[in-house]
């Protein structure tokens, strides 16, 4: 359905491609004429921006356009291990458009702000019940922002016990590719630890591993194989001896609320991914929220401002006075608090036994799923799996020369967003699978019945798993010329008459 | 609610499958010492409880302020289209476009974005998104290490005060410095003193910070900061608002290598912090330097123009720990909104907003002269200036009483400058009336008689 | 993309085939045990209501894949003529969604009602300004309803002078359906004057058939062939001479805003359509909003209650007592007030030289789309046409066997919603086609180009039209079966256990 | 604003192409004499100014109080799914779905639609929408005038005011006669004296109409009421709410051969007034009577299932003055929201909506019989019911002052009914709370102290 693009062969044009000088029919207050002519020309623009000039009903048309080409928790099933991709409730969208929430100045004072104060102060009250620990800030902006702030917490943390020598933070190879990556942006270095065989961490490797230059371990956990790390207990007390702390990658909580407090547990450090287990739409790539919780001996060293009760029944932000030892801000203002909204919302809508019911069905419907896809594709570790399990195509590929790319794509033909594939990067031709608890068991069904005739096609007709998707807005794509000739912008416009 | 749709005889059906007779069974490997009873959380609730709590909560935040507040954050007129666009659930709840086949949408419109920005910002290479201005100063300081392989970076303290702070906490660990540069009488960055902290050659400097408008609301010499940093070899970094670019000289025009900025004039509201869109982009020659996600054009077998993520081996999940950033989740929704803003306003409405803008604080201005209200700086600015009013906290405060929020008094930020003790900063855009101005210079009038 | 329709034929299930007992998700507050135990037996339900159940992210996903199956504004060019599918500003839905006027209940006292009250009787008065007339009544729900309203004030009218032989309503056969259909409704015989070749009213024939039996004259105009009756001076003439009342169907004014104002012509009634004039969106079939405006003479028999401003600046209902002529109320409460603030909404951004312009647009839109269109169909009146214009395939099926049905359903595999065809009745074979002032030349351009192409394809493929649409989600339907069994609602559900 | 994307130059190639100087030659063809200069009202207006102005006129309303106001529009909580499904253009701006290959959603929606309302009303045909419940039952009405060749109908005076009045509209013209029936002293109409008006032989009866709950909330005694109509040949039409029937006996089981009522409870804001939905349901019997669309559903060329508009030769475009009605125009987008609402409540959700604004009604009633504030009534009700208070209409503009919206004060609908001059009618609903009803026992303590 269409309007210009009938008559083209692209999906739809882009906007410049739409663009006619004088279109933009959305009208402003005109600037009174000479606005500018105060300011020194060195400051000013010269050539005015060539942007397009759209209609608004062209606009409003354009978007809608490049909606229908997307796949999306809304109009699908959409298995994407790692991501917790589910259901995203609507009243969540509500609340955080409340004008009340939506238009407060991050700057305001704290007596206009009593309300979202309030509500920070609580959903870290929240994130603390659920995480186990004494104190949370929820200023970063996602996970690996979370991460970044924890190791920096970390880091000052042996500092301020001046022991300084310690530049090394220990990773397993099962961990999250934001784990090593936030350790160098610390300035560690990585020292990964690989996996054992049944997918667990091996923990003698772990303990020669540790040292005096260690200074955390950081362990997804339930890692990115699906698997809660059985000898998380053994762990902690090898990395506390060791003089390290210990940071829990919390991002895959959606597995263990209410069944595994990270804090109450030992671990010093955590971060949750509010957009993964408190449902907050993942917007095609984000906004996210990471907020991170820590142990008593952390707290003084978490970024502030964090948000304090007073004894009348107020809320304010701290002053930076109060705690001299924080890291600092990571990021400008209080947190990303239309998202912190959405996730208070949640965390309310469940409580207690609500959220434990999550992870209860996210878990049960991941190992029956698990079961079923079993059935046709190699599953390299035992059950049971928490959230998510990795299944494996190394077989079929051996047998059919067929590839788990091969097997995503014609998923799409069957109506799916494909699984996370190769990803984590230790298992060969993998696919890492979570369903979420939000997906009735028809749709578990019904998705593992495409996995199996899939794996039928790749025997009977291979070629035609090599050429999918056949039914989805685009064939596949040439990635390596975009990777060899960047084109990143559409070639500037002509500038204004 | 639990917004699943499991029922009892649901569970019951998977459970026998799997052979089991409960789910704790699928929990059995929590070691028994850590396994948690349950979450000491009230609920569930019904939605109608929810909303309720919700709704109270927020009519508790005071927005019916006739505000002058600024800093960083700008309120602004944002067309319905934005948010018809970024609720439609095809966009908010899908991810990241690993599968570019059916991510298009997405994908079509983050090219659309960095084309936007590109123009806007004069630099041809636009990153997707980063958190917000804060952190991409702080991003693009740490590119500036990696570029230059120097570890010493310069940053203005007339830079937006948080993205002095992040950037500071992002250099926090092992050799990397910050050196802010003071800033002269008239309120712009001080040349002078960049010139010396460059001539240190002991420890060169990779980049120089500065932001345009800075933090007061003035003109940097951008220009000349940006010859003496190419001078010693350093990047220039501007840290720009976006709405302005619509009327100043663009970054890439005047030599910056990086430009970052706050996209959240681009159609975002302002939310108490967040989420925000850390803007972020560079010159070809840093292309690979670049945090965070790029998209590029390319065709599918049939030949058809399509788009795809590109230049992935940058990124945190293939490259691990030699990722050019750990950055994974950005803020693509709000990148979303910057389009469809742009693309709603066009070029003329955007320079009606930024002139619009000017122009209201030209008229704040007079009307605070006339009663005897004197800037404090003498630097040209946009539209956002500091004002001297003695006892300027105080004043601040009584105002809001009157129902006025009277911009920011830069005590806040900069509690050791005696210079600002007395200084508020106000801002105004294309919604701030006539009638928003007479109230203020009526109350002023009053508090400070 | 799909959950589980993926496994069936069906575009997508029915709420009763995705139903398991206990699915249902949302929550309700639980009403305590008990409730209904005072209530005598006889009035309640024995069996409860075998209602779907279905969990919350199923009902979302169910609709928004509904949703994909339609096309729409925002989706397409949607040249439906008679029924002005422009741009819906978004703006206004906001407006209307503003909790202000949402939320309030029609039977508030005036003194809480002020906004909307302000609102409507602004309304009122720039209702009156464009139709030029000096009353105005917010009522009625759509133009059919307006037209009841305006035919039920003549009638009053008339009777209140003691006029009561008068039983007759003289309708072009140019004019809308709900003209004629309004006439029954308000106890009227219809007279059908049939129009001339050149598409005007026979003023001629008109004449012959006034006397001392007509009511009234019904004249939609522009007419459905998209002409403006240039009769019309002549035509009020001989109306009023005969004793009889001229009603004008306004459903057409986005034609001639500014251009004509029937009022002050001389009509007596007529009544808007805001969903199409003033832009509120169709809805799928409605809802909309159809005020009436009429000559003094006429207003103490508008529907009741009018809104009123007073000296202080206040704004009320009118009490019934007020106006004892009125013909009373057509409807519960005061109005469809959420499409009057989306109107009003719309009014107000336009302002008069808008509201001239947007007419200016779409007749301008419509003569260059006929005259393209004319280079492969028929044209069977002389232009200008206003907002929409007659064309007609009557040739081209001579030629070819093909109907205008199938070039119809062929333009859907173009992209393009179809016309509305085969009305007004009295062209054979005819497309009616408005394009309305919100969409491009390239647009126009793009589907003129795919008409031709169509009748190209007519002469060398007909088969190829005959079994369109190839390209949308369902085929051609049996629509005589629909008819001859009507299956009305899905088989009763099994009770509740 | 003018939305339009017609440029200056836009119009000069069409104006080329048609071969004209100027687009006023397109307007010719009106005549001099009646041709308008043009428009009297002030604009354009920028979105900034039309939108500050609605929020300015929005803002004027009082929707704060706490309120017992039902009268025929209820309050209840909305599920969020509600606008999130009816503001997707998809559906919004569609139009009619006369091209069932593109049209699929509305189609099966307004299927969905006439399923639920038909298993709700216990009749299998629904029409997809009217106008509200007052039109619907003016229709329902004129159907039985239809159906019966007969020339009268009986109301019960104890239906909704407006349903009463606008049938008295709809039957001004010729022979037609509507005559009301009198309630009897428990609020429940009299039987008597409908017996009395059906005996009446001379001017056969085409139907009779009553209210469950009727107008003072009370129910009815239906299925006698239907009995007597049935005896004298008249159909027997319920005007009903849609919410109770979750626990009222359905129409259909009564013998109701219509039922009709106002959908605005499932899922609508009250708005003002509207737009709402008029429900309209009926025995197969009267299929063929039915005004307004109906959908059905059928197969396609390929044998798939699909849904189209059809019986659709009892409709105005095509039978013009034959038709059923004048309906063109309906309220889709409103059946729409209620389609959505009851599929996210489901059974159970609908029943403790309806049992809980029972329960509060209950709790309600106690409250006031302990400060010794009576019912006006003795029949059952279910959330609604009146009650005496001296001089109610002083006293509730008294509550009103105390932030209290008191319900409505009957006398504004029966002004000449001495024994509800001291009545107010008030309703609760899931949404009403203790803490309203301790609002509003204690404020009605005080006032009539
Ligand atoms: C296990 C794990 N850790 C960390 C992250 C990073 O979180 P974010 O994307 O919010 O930065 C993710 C993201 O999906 C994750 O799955
Ligand atoms: C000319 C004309 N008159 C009357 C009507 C009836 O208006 P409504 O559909 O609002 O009842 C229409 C509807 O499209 C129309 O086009």
């Amino acid at each position: 359905m269409s309007r210009r693009s009938a008559v083209g062969p692209d999906l739809q044009p882009t906007l410049d491609e739409l663009s006619v000088p004088g279109r933009s029919s959305f009208k402003v207050p005109h600037a009174p004429a000479g606005a500018l002519d105060g300011e020194p020309a060195e400051h000013l623009r010269v050539r005015p921006a060539a942007h397009p000039e759209v209609d608004e009903p062209s606009v409003v048309y354009h978007f809608v356009r490049l909606s229908h080409l997307n796949y999306s928790v809304d109009s699908g099933f959409y298995p994407l291990g790692s991501c917790t991709m589910k259901y995203n409730p609507k009243v969540n969208e509500w609340a955080a458009r409340l004008p009340g929430f939506a238009e407060l100045h991050p700057l305001a004072p704290d007596a206009l702000a009593q309300g979202t104060l309030e509500l920070m102060w609580r959903l870290q009250q929240q994130l603390a019940e659920i995480g186990g620990f004494p104190a949370v800030a929820l200023q970063p902006a996602a996970g690996a922002h979370g991460e970044l702030t924890g190791i920096l917490v970390i880091r000052a943390w042996h500092t301020s016990r001046g022991d300084a020598a310690r530049d090394e933070v220990i990773v397993p190879d099962s961990s999250h590719g934001t784990n090593p990556a936030t350790a160098t942006m610390a300035g560690y270095r990585t020292v990964t630890v690989a996996s054992r065989p049944d997918g667990s961490l091996d923990l003698d490797a772990l303990r020669a591993a540790l040292g005096p230059r260690t200074a955390a371990v950081m362990l997804t956990n339930p890692s990115t194989l699906g698997l809660f790390e059985h000898g998380v207990v053994e762990l902690l007390e090898a990395v506390h001896a060791a003089g390290a702390l210990a940071y829990m990658d919390g991002a895959n909580m959606n597995a263990v609320l209410g069944h595994f407090r990270p804090g109450a547990a030992g671990f010093d450090v955590m971060h949750f991914n509010l957009h993964k287990t408190f449902s907050t739409p993942h917007g095609g790539g984000g906004p996210g929220a990471g907020p991170i919780a820590v142990a008593e001996h952390l707290a003084p060293f978490l970024p502030g401002p964090l948000v304090v009760a007073e004894p009348d029944g107020s809320y304010r932000l701290e002053r930076p006075a109060e705690r001299p030892a924080s890291i600092g801000r990571v990021r400008a203002y209080h947190g990303s608090t239309g998202i912190l909204v959405r996730a208070f919302a949640y965390i309310l809508a469940h409580g207690g036994p609500g959220l434990r019911q999550v992870s209860d069905d996210a878990v049960l419907a991941a190992n029956y799923l698990r079961q079923r896809v079993g059935q046709a594709y190699g599953l390299p570790f035992e059950g049971p799996c928490k959230h998510e399990f990795v299944a494996t195509a190394q077989a079929l590929k051996a047998e059919t020369g067929v590839r788990t790319l091969d097997i995503a794509k014609r998923l799409i033909d069957y109506g799916y967003h494909p699984p996370t594939i190769y990803f984590p990067l230790i298992v060969e031709e993998c696919m890492l699978i979570e369903p979420t608890e939000t997906e009735s068991i028809e749709t578990l069904d019904a998705f593992a019945d495409a996995l199996i005739a899939v794996a039928e096609e790749a025997r009977r007709d291979p070629e035609l798993l090599r050429g999918a998707p056949h039914d989805a807005p685009v064939r596949r794509l040439d990635e390596a010329s975009a990777a060899r000739q960047p084109d990143l912008r559409w070639q500037p416009m002509s500038g204004e008459q | 609610m639990v917004y699943g749709p499991h029922t009892p005889s649901d569970r019951e059906r998977m459970l026998a499958v799997l052979g089991i007779d409960a789910v704790e069974r699928l929990f059995d490997d929590i070691p028994a010492a850590v396994r948690a009873p349950g979450l000491d959380l009230p609920g569930p609730r019904s939605e109608l409880e929810v909303g309720r709590e919700l709704a109270g909560l927020a009519a508790r935040n005071r927005i019916d302020l006739v505000s002058f507040l600024g800093a960083g954050v700008y309120r602004h007129h944002i067309p319905a289209t934005v948010d018809t666009i970024i609720s439609r659930g095809e966009f908010a709840t899908a991810y990241t476009p690993y599968q570019p086949e059916v991510s298009q949408g997405t994908l079509q419109a983050v090219y659309e974005f960095q084309s936007l920005l590109a123009e806007l910002m004069g630099l041809p290479v636009v990153s997707a998104s980063h958190y917000d201005g804060a952190s991409a100063t702080a991003e693009a300081a740490l590119m500036a290490l990696r570029a230059t392989g120097r570890d010493r970076v310069l940053i203005s303290r007339a830079v937006h005060r948080h993205a002095v702070d992040t950037t500071h906490t992002y250099f926090a660990p092992g050799s990397r410095e910050l050196q802010e540069l003071p800033t002269a009488a008239d309120g712009t960055t001080d040349l002078v003193a960049l010139e010396a902290a460059l001539a240190d050659t002991a420890r060169p400097v990779a980049g120089v910070i500065l932001g345009q408008p800075n933090a007061f609301g003035l003109l940097e010499p951008m220009a000349r900061a940006a010859e003496l940093a190419h001078a010693a070899g350093a990047l220039f970094i501007a840290v720009v608002e976006p709405v302005s670019l619509a009327v100043l000289a663009p970054p890439g025009e005047y030599g910056a290598d990086i430009a970052v900025g706050e996209g959240q004039p681009l159609g975002i509201a302002p939310q108490y912090g967040g989420p925000y869109l850390g803007l972020l982009a560079a010159s070809q020659a840093l292309l690979r330097q670049v945090p965070g996600r790029l998209v590029g054009r390319t065709t599918d077998l049939e030949g058809r123009r399509a788009f795809v993520m590109t230049l992935r081996a940058r990124e945190q999940d293939i490259r691990r720990d030699k990722a050019a950033s750990n950055i994974c989740t950005n803020q693509a929704l709000c990148a979303l909104a910057a389009t469809t803003y742009l693309a709603t306003l066009g070029p003329h409405g955007l320079g009606d907003v930024a002139a619009g803008g000017a122009a209201a604080a030209r008229r704040l201005e007079l009307a605070l002269a006339a009663i005897g209200i004197e800037r404090l700086h003498t630097a040209p600015y946009l539209n956002e200036f500091a004002i001297r009013v003695p006892g300027a906290t105080g004043v601040h405060a009584r105002l809001l009483e009157r129902g006025i929020l009277a911009g920011l008094p830069l005590q806040r930020w900069y509690p050791d400058d005696a210079d600002l003790a007395d200084a508020l900063l106000l801002c105004a855009t294309e919604v701030t009336t006539d009638e928003d101005i007479e109230r203020l210079v009526e109350a002023l009038r009053e508090v400070t008689a």
